[in-house]
């Protein structure tokens, strides 16, 4: 038996890294943003003894502005719900935020390491609007959607967390068991204006 | 020239260096770029364009756009490309495009039916089908065939639609339906307080009526001003503009839907992109700005080709270079259709005369044309048509309206186009369709937008506002009110208004049914829908017979039924109704319009979800290895799950057979990754468990897993599965794959309604663990190869769940048994499921283990009497029907879900259905999943059903047959025969039994 | 199709991202086996289904997966207030009128 | 009554049709009558006509609020089965096919109920096991009925995708061939005609607005045209039902959603039967006409708003699509709504009250139809003899009280 040890992303059967470079002008920028560690950290945010701990944590405080996030050095904190919230972290470091967490916390709160549930999805390029447009009912204007905003809603007919990175970036949070279907449909939307892997 | 109707250059929309070659009905004719398929027939001098439905008379093009309902057509060259029903109005014309008629046989201008039309026309009032082919009941599907022989206008593509299609979401503070002058007012108005605009019009370019009209503005021709307006909303970044869009609905709280056609206008396969898109616009505040329509009149022989409307014909003329006709009787109630006749006479053919219904008229446009030496006749109408399949001339003869009479000498004229207008129509569809019901206002003999509910405005000719400068201004000020109200600008239009100089207007008549010397049910045919042959006479006979409402009228008659959806006939059928029930047309009141606006694609309104997206397919981390191995799939809910493992020149059954036999005798592997994982922690976890299941949970140790049942409040099972005690504070519940989400929802909903006190956390893992059952009695040779634990019964005993190392992968491993074999289930991140499933599958190799699907699974747990919730149940068993008291807490404090519902009357019966096991007579049989059961064979039909086989297999361990069953009183009549009638008319016997067949004691499973 | 506003994202969402729930403030008796079958089935089946004002719980299926209640009017589907779970609605029928 | 057929057609054609009958009256409501039935829809028109021709009472009216028929008899997909999986419910539908059959000569009025045969297909190896259940239930309950493998389908709806790489594969069907489809508003006419021929007052634009009692039991109704004294009253208003519950101080276990339904634009002749999924969730006929008659699912929500939400016409003409890739191009034409009341079991009410007199039968929900005449026929015999027909007897209101649901969820789905 081998020691190697595989990990693979939810897109792994994807070949995307075979993809990478092929198409160069596209209108749609996809990249997976693989095997990160995902916490779903679940607590009270009116308990400040529970929002100082994950700060003291994470480094960085717990957005608890409805759909808010919130970035460290070692951590994006994304909120989900009032007494939710998905927190990402490299790959592996995701044990030891845990147990950090669960070490410093007191009271009522919940952390599931959930990092093989879910993948990233960075979308950017000139067509970016025009995908997202096909693909989620919510208001994409910055006036609704500013950068750092995070919403919970439907992308086609998948549930997908999205984070604007920056006018014309944006980070969706799919599930592993829809990112195929999540996969085809980017590819299916993107036909008309080009798809580059990065 | 062979386009004989085709006038000098003038319009800009004709693009005269393109010349298109289209067809129609096989014969080949030209246009320009900018026709429109329509345009380009009567620029040919097509007269006959198709057959009425049901007489079956020739019909030709009466109106220029949404409200055409002859012009009907099959488009498009091939099987799969065709389109049927396309309105030639509503059509532009491309370079090799084929067109036909969709009625007529064997040609629309010969034309068999017409002779039966003509023989039966006169027997077929409406209420025909209802009052004749009643006998013999047996026959009517035979007549019924007949009659369907002549249904249908256009024919489906048969073979699957090469085009694509999309969707897009917008949102707005102001969407703006409509491009007419009104409508572009508004959308300038609003854009410029820097409100995000939306724009749509149905046509092919922004316009609307200013497109056929020589009004001028500020001193220009409209289409100039048109031009510098869409120029300014061209150029601002907040306003989005979608010609060829139509709104075909306006939903609640202001969604609307809009078809965008993409590539239809440049031809077939245009497949670079979509063909249509619908945009679905939330909008903050919505105008509609849909204008008007114009009434024609109903009068005898009306539909003789040739008939049309008049502001079809200034838009043929003006805006396609295209005068249908050469010698015109324009009819009218208004001074406002003189144009078409000025605009005939300018065009260089003849009018023979204006027949205006009013007693005069002194608007400057009736001066005129007047001064341009036309003739008009006041007081008259044009009583009926003559001519087949084309207009020959006219009756016309004085009448007097109010008493609805003819009062004079009937004279003949000759000519070949009869144009007509009643007047004006607002188009209220859209504001009708959330529920809000159209208000007759008397000023302007018309329906407008009534009172609604939604952020609403309504503008220019849908209020039945129509001198331009009026329509202007309302544009200006709506849109600029809209736009306030949408949190944008001061609510005033700042700019200047253009100028422009209405003419004057005398007033209009009111006039919806032009009387005859006959009494209308002798005239010749006074056609009010005209795409189901509705006439003036039948719907008064639907009110002679007490068909009074107008929605019997409508249901009776068919008025509105078509594919124009009454754009045309609707309100005059209404006013007929009203006046031959006395009553006023206020009180007669609409039909209700509804969706569509007009026809929408199908492919349109599915958009981008079909074929392998019409709905998400899921797929655990193993599914790669499962294509590459062969495996067939079984959607269980939205997932592929392998169903079983062929190997080349096997049949199911030995697949089947050879997975089973490889379970009991050495190891097999499962990918159980679909079930659903809910990760439970708080401290009142436990609690919790006790009061959504219906077993006790406060002894479960840490590292124990335990088996639940959970019911609905009305006692019946809806799930199940096992749930480990991670620790006190935490526990993980496994449920059925389709239950996934349903579970989880349910939890939430008692945890946030009932009981928020519970401090406890629910969040889904599902998809964070790929799980794999390795379960045979080489289970453990298997496991410990790849495990960095001593996972010998000792350390690890039956129903406990530690943490190890699987192929260098962390994992949580269950020692529970759905299989009844010493089974692991091992767990690990999903990230690392293929590679610990491959590294367990080479470990097993020595061992012969298997990979098996769901189907094989199913028959292992059903020899050990486990049920599957949602195929041994169905909503309405409970844990005791199972059979499962033992699953039922006796002692648990809190009254659980679904426990109280036991107490009632009916769970109280000893005959209830209740879980067995059967074994057929004859061992080799296998019962039919399905099959119900009886005691008595030998009854009569209807026979007394005692139950039904839930799980039937043949078990290769065992070597015989068996299945699952529920049975009324099943439980104390274990050893009784019961009998199953198959549907091949045979009954074959089988022994009740216990429902555990395989290894009662449970002893392969501890070991 | 509704615009729903959660009120715990605090912004309107499209009806897609929702699942209604069905009547709201129907409470489970404490003490289920003291009702008698007809008081149990009422809390089970029997519902107000009214023409009109209904208070109803909605649950942010595709958002924050938060239930809550709406007052809406089951006739010109316009939603008057939402409110969070545990709430009472400022609008009621009685009131309206 | 004028007797209805071809040669009476010939005749009228002669007088240029001047001499037609009226069908109906408008008669002014009569101070009393012995029944007033709440909703002129096809359940209270044939409540009506059975109770005036089966029990002899013919002082009756039947109050409707706005016009004959108007509910949701004028709004459904008009498929008529009789197989539904439990006794109780398959041996209701099966009265009322029985009735379909021979209905339209005993109303003179040509329903065009079409056999034409509904095929139920299936997705997943649970719905053929279900499907399985049912037609051998159906069969043993002496209802036609018949399992098609996918072959069999495939040669009875050549232009149904029956492909493998359909996102859900067509594994078989249930096949009924007595099923079928009928002229939705001709059923309301017919039984108004016949009705009103026996007596029967037809008030349309008659609102009910209130229950008037006296001593615990019913002694008419409050309407918009002023009280109407009756000796009994019989409910079958539909998605209305629980409105007119609440009357009398009454809930019902009833939900009113709105369910919708839609045309294509008239296509030729393409498909003969009837095709309905619930894995999908889309269903479809096309009419006499050739239209494509398609129903959607329920919005999960209350409304009585005749109307619905987009989402579920996108999702269903998806699912259209799905069956019948080819009928991506046709294009639709129509799409309304009505208020259907939903019952927890999926099955309908047909019962006495607490009050003496009144009478209610309703929660048919999206699956009323079929059932016109049955149910017409056993309310009628449970008024007139205040005690359930026996066919009505397992669908009284108390079985929510002693659990004895019968819950056509189970295998139906839905029951359209
Ligand atoms: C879109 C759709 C599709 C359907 N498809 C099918 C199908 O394919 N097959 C099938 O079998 N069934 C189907 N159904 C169900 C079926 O339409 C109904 O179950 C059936 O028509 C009910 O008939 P009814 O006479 O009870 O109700 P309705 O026809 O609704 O009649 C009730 C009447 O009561 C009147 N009323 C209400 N309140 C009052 C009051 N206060 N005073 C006076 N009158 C009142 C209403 O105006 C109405 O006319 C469908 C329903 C819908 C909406
Ligand atoms: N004097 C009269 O008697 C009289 C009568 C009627 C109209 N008019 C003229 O009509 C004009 C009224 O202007 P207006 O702007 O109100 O109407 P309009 O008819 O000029 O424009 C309405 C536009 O709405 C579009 N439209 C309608 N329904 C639509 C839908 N569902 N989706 C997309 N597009 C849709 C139409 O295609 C049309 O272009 C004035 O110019 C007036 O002179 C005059
Ligand atoms: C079986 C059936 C077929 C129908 N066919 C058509 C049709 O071909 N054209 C049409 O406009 N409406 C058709 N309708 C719909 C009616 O126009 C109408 O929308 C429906 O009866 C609901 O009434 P309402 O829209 O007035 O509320 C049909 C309705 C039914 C039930
Ligand atoms: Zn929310």
């Amino acid at each position: 038996m081998s020691n190697l040890i595989q990990v693979e992303s939810p897109l792994h059967h994807a070949q995307l890294d075979q993809l990478i470079g092929q198409s160069q002008s596209g209108g749609i920028i996809f990249h997976e943003a693989a095997l990160f560690g995902h916490l779903n950290l679940r607590g009270n945010a009116d308990d400040d003894a529970f929002l100082t701990g994950v700060q003291e944590v994470l480094d960085v405080a717990l957005p608890t502005t409805a759909c808010s996030s919130a970035k460290s050095e070692s951590a994006q904190i994304m909120w989900l719900a009032p007494d939710e919230w998905l927190i990402v972290v490299a790959s592996g470091s995701e044990y030891d935020v845990e147990e950090k967490l669960r070490a410093t916390l007191k009271g009522h709160f919940a952390v599931s390491d959930i990092s093989g549930a879910q993948t990233l999805i960075e979308l950017s390029g000139m067509n970016v609007i025009d995908l997202m447009k096909k693909s989620t009912g919510y208001d994409l204007h910055l006036d609704s959607f500013p950068i750092g905003k995070v919403v919970g809603t439907t992308f086609a007919k998948a549930g997908a967390h999205i984070l604007r990175l920056s006018e014309d970036k944006f980070q969706l949070v799919i599930r592993r068991s829809f990112s195929d279907y999540v996969w085809l449909w980017i590819q299916q939307s993107s036909k008309e204006y080009g798809l580059s892997i990065v | 020239m062979s386009q004989i109707n085709r006038i000098a250059a003038s319009s800009k929309r004709i693009n005269r260096t393109r010349t298109l070659n289209f067809t129609f009905n096989g014969k080949e004719y030209q246009g320009f770029e900018g026709d429109t398929v329509a345009s380009a027939l009567l620029a040919n001098g097509v007269d006959v364009i198709g057959r009425s439905f049901k007489y079956s008379r020739p019909r030709g093009i009466i109106t220029s756009d949404s409200q055409e309902p002859n012009a009907i057509f099959q488009i498009g060259s091939s099987q799969s490309s065709t389109i049927p029903n396309p309105r030639a109005t509503q059509t532009d014309l491309y370079n090799g495009l084929t067109a036909s008629s969709t009625n007529g046989w064997p040609n629309v201008d010969f034309d068999l039916m017409s002779t039966v039309g003509k023989l039966g026309g006169s027997m077929m009032p409406p209420g025909f089908y209802y009052k004749t082919f009643m006998f013999p009941q047996s026959l009517w599907m035979s007549y019924e065939h007949l009659i369907r022989k002549g249904a249908g206008l256009g024919a489906s593509p048969t073979l699957s639609d090469p085009d694509s299609y999309d969707k897009m979401h917008q949102h707005c503070d102001v969407m703006i339906v409509g491009g007419g002058p009104a409508g572009l007012a508004a959308a300038l108005s609003a854009a410029k307080t820097g409100a995000r605009v939306i724009i749509s019009d149905e046509q092919n370019e922004f316009g609307g009526s200013l497109l056929c009209s020589k009004q001028e503005i500020n001193g220009d021709l409209p289409s100039l001003w048109v031009e510098k307006v869409m120029t300014q909303l061209t150029k601002m970044d907040n306003v989005l503009l979608l010609p060829r869009s139509t709104v075909f609905g306006y939903y609640d709280h202001n969604l609307l839907g809009i078809n965008e056609r993409r590539t239809d206008h440049l031809g077939e396969n245009q497949q670079q992109c979509s063909r249509q898109r619908v945009h679905k616009v939330r909008a903050k505040q919505v105008i509609l700005a849909t204008g008007a329509h114009e009434r024609p009149l109903v009068y005898g022989n009306n539909d003789v080709p040739g008939c049309m409307l008049a502001t079809a014909i200034s838009t043929y003329i003006n805006r396609y270079d295209v005068v249908p006709g050469n010698e015109l009787v324009l009819m009218t109630t208004n001074d406002n259709a003189y144009k078409a006749a000025i605009d005939w006479h300018q065009a260089g053919r003849k009018v023979v005369t204006i027949v205006d219904t009013r007693s005069a008229s002194n608007g400057e446009l009736v001066k005129r044309a007047k001064s341009l030496g036309i003739d008009i006749i006041f007081g008259h109408a044009v009583i009926e048509v003559s001519g087949k399949k084309r207009v020959k001339g006219v009756d016309i003869a004085p009448i007097n309206a109010v008493n609805h009479s003819v009062i004079g000498a009937v004279k003949h004229l000759s000519c070949d186009t009869v144009a007509s207008s009643g007047g004006w129509s607002p188009v209220v569809h859209l504001s009708s369709h959330t529920g809000s019901r159209p208000i007759w206002k008397e000023e302007v003999a018309g329906f407008v937008p009534g009172e609604t509910v939604q952020k609403q405005h309504s503008c220019g000719g849908l209020e039945g506002i129509y001198a331009l400068s009026k329509v202007l201004s309302d544009g200006f000020t709506t849109g600029a009110l809209a736009a306030q109200a949408a949190g944008k600008g001061e609510g005033v239009f700042e700019g200047s208004l253009p100028l422009t100089n209405d003419p004057q207007e005398d007033e209009s008549m009111a006039l919806f049914h032009v009387p005859h010397s006959k009494k209308t049910s002798r005239a010749p045919k006074q056609f009010v829908d005209y795409q189901n042959d509705v006439t003036a006479a039948g719907i008064e006979l639907a009110n002679r017979e007490g068909f009074e409402s107008i929605e019997h009228v409508k249901r009776y008659t068919a008025l509105g039924f078509g594919t124009d959806q009454g754009k045309l006939g609707n309100i005059n059928g209404m006013a007929i109704t009203a006046k031959s029930l006395g009553k006023t047309i206020a009180e007669t009141g609409t039909t209700i319009f509804r969706p569509m606006y007009t026809p929408t694609t199908f492919g349109a309104l599915a958009g981008a979800d079909v074929k392998q997206l019409f709905d998400p397919a899921r797929f655990s981390a193993m599914h790669k290895w499962h294509l590459e191995n062969g495996a067939e799939f079984e959607d269980v809910g939205q997932w592929k799950r392998p169903w079983y493992f062929p190997r080349p020149v096997e049949t199911m059954q030995e697949s089947l057979e050879r997975e089973c036999l490889a379970v009991r005798n050495d190891v097999g592997i499962l990918d159980a990754s679909t079930l659903g994982k809910i990760d439970i922690q708080g401290k009142d976890a436990r609690e919790f468990l006790n009061r959504v299941y219906t077993n006790p949970w406060s002894k479960l140790a840490v590292g124990k897993c335990r088996y639940g049942v959970m019911c609905k409040e009305d006692g019946m099972v809806f799930d199940d599965g096992v749930t480990a005690c991670i620790n006190d504070n935490r526990f993980l519940m496994t449920t059925t794959t389709g239950g996934a989400a349903g579970v989880l929802q349910w939890l939430e909903l008692w945890h946030q309604t009932e009981w928020p006190e519970l401090e406890v956390y629910f969040s889904t893992v599902t998809d964070h663990w790929s799980t794999m059952t390795v379960t045979g009695p080489k289970a453990r040779k298997v496991l410990e190869k790849v495990c960095d634990i001593d996972v010998s019964n000792d350390n690890f005993k039956y129903m406990d769940w530690i943490e190890a190392k699987v192929a260098g992968v962390k994992a949580r491993i269950f020692r529970i048994s759905f299989t009844g074999e010493l089974s692991f289930e091992i767990n690990v991140q999903a990230n690392y499921g293929l590679h610990t499933w491959k590294a367990v599958m080479a470990a097993g190799e020595e061992f012969n283990i298997t990979p098996y699907g769901t189907e094989t699974m199913h028959i292992l747990r059903a020899e050990k009497g486990f049920i599957i919730v949602g195929q041994d149940t169905d909503g309405s068993v409970t844990p005791q029907d199972l059979d499962m008291n033992w699953v039922v807490g006796k002692n648990k404090e809190f009254s659980f879900l679904g426990k109280r519902s036991w107490g009632r009357d009916d769970n109280q019966r000893d005959d209830r259905k209740q879980m067995v096991g059967l074994k057929p007579k004859d061992p080799t049989f296998v019962l039919p999943e399905g099959a119900q059961i009886v005691f008595d064979k030998d009854q009569p039909i209807p026979m007394t059903m005692v139950g039904h086989v839930t799980s039937s297999y043949y078990s290769a361990s065992m070597g015989y047959s068996f299945a699952l069953a529920v049975v009324k009183g099943g439980i104390n009549r274990k050893g009784q025969s019961v009998f199953l009638p198959l549907s091949n008319g045979t009954t074959v016997e089988a022994e009740i039994c216990s429902p555990i067949f395989y290894d009662p004691k449970g002893a392969r499973q501890n070991v | 199709m509704l615009h729903i506003y959660c009120p715990y994202c605090e912004e309107m969402r499209e009806e897609e991202e929702f699942n209604p729930a069905g009547q709201a403030h129907i409470e489970r008796p404490l003490q289920p086996e003291e009702l008698s079958d007809e008081q149990w089935a009422r809390y089970l089946f029997f519902r107000k289904n009214p023409r009109g004002l209904h208070h109803e719980m909605w649950v942010h299926a595709h958002g924050c997966r938060k239930y809550f209640n709406i007052t809406r009017n089951t006739v010109t589907y316009q939603i008057m207030e939402t409110y969070k779970m545990g709430l009472q609605p400022n609008i009621t029928a009685s009131k309206e009128g | 009554m004028q007797q209805y057929s071809g040669f009476g057609l010939l005749k009228h054609s002669l007088s240029y049709h001047e001499n037609w009958q009226r069908v109906w009256s408008n008669p002014i409501p009569k101070k009393h009558y012995d029944v007033v039935i709440i909703g002129g829809g096809g359940h209270g028109l044939a409540t009506a006509y059975y109770l005036a021709k089966e029990h002899g009472i013919t002082n009756i009216a039947v109050v409707e609020k706005g016009y004959l028929g108007g509910g949701n008899t004028a709004r459904n997909t008009t498929i008529i089965r009789s197989n539904y999986l439990w006794d109780e419910a398959s041996h209701l539908y099966e009265h009322s096919l029985k009735l379909w059959e021979g209905l339209a000569q005993e109303l003179n009025y040509n329903l065009m109920f079409s056999q034409r045969g509904v095929l139920n297909l299936g997705h997943s190896l649970q719905d053929m096991r279900d499907i399985e259940r049912r037609v051998n239930s159906n069969r043993l309950n002496g209802i036609d009925g018949e399992v098609l493998t996918t072959a069999q389908v495939q040669e009875m709806v050549p232009i149904l995708d029956c492909s493998k790489n359909a996102r859900y594969p067509v594994m078989g069907a249930s096949w009924q061939a007595r099923a079928g489809t009928a002229r939705h508003d001709a059923v309301a006419w017919g039984f108004a005609r016949a009705a009103e021929a026996l007596g029967v007052d037809l008030l349309q634009q008659t609102e009910v607005t209130g229950i008037r009692r006296k001593d615990g039991a019913v002694a008419g109704v409050e309407t918009n045209r002023g009280f109407i004294s009756a000796g009994k009253v019989g409910c079958v208003a539909a998605g209305n039902s629980s409105v007119i519950a609440k009357m009398v101080g009454m809930e019902l276990p009833l939900e009113s959603h709105p369910l919708q339904a839609m045309v294509s634009e008239p296509l030729k002749p393409i498909l003969d039967t009837v095709v309905m999924s619930n894995h999908v969730h889309g269903y479809v006929s096309q009419s006499d006409k050739g239209d494509l008659v398609i129903g959607a699912g329920i919005d999960g929500y209350l409304g009585y708003g005749q109307r619905g939400s987009f989402n579920v016409v996108e999702d269903t003409i998806a699912a259209i699509i799905e069956m019948f890739p080819m009928f991506s191009r046709v294009r639709l034409n129509r799409a309304w709504g009505g208020i259907v009341d939903t019952c927890p079991d999926a099955c309908p009410i047909i019962s006495k009250t607490h009050v003496k007199g009144l009478y209610f039968n309703c929660g048919w929900g999206t699956g009323g139809f079929k059932a016109t005449p049955g149910s017409g026929n056993i309310f009628a015999h449970t008024i007139a003899h205040d005690q359930p027909h026996p066919l009505a007897k397992p669908f009284s209101v108390d079985r929510f009280t002693s659990g004895e649901l019968i819950d056509e969820h189970g295998a139906a789905g839905v029951a359209h």
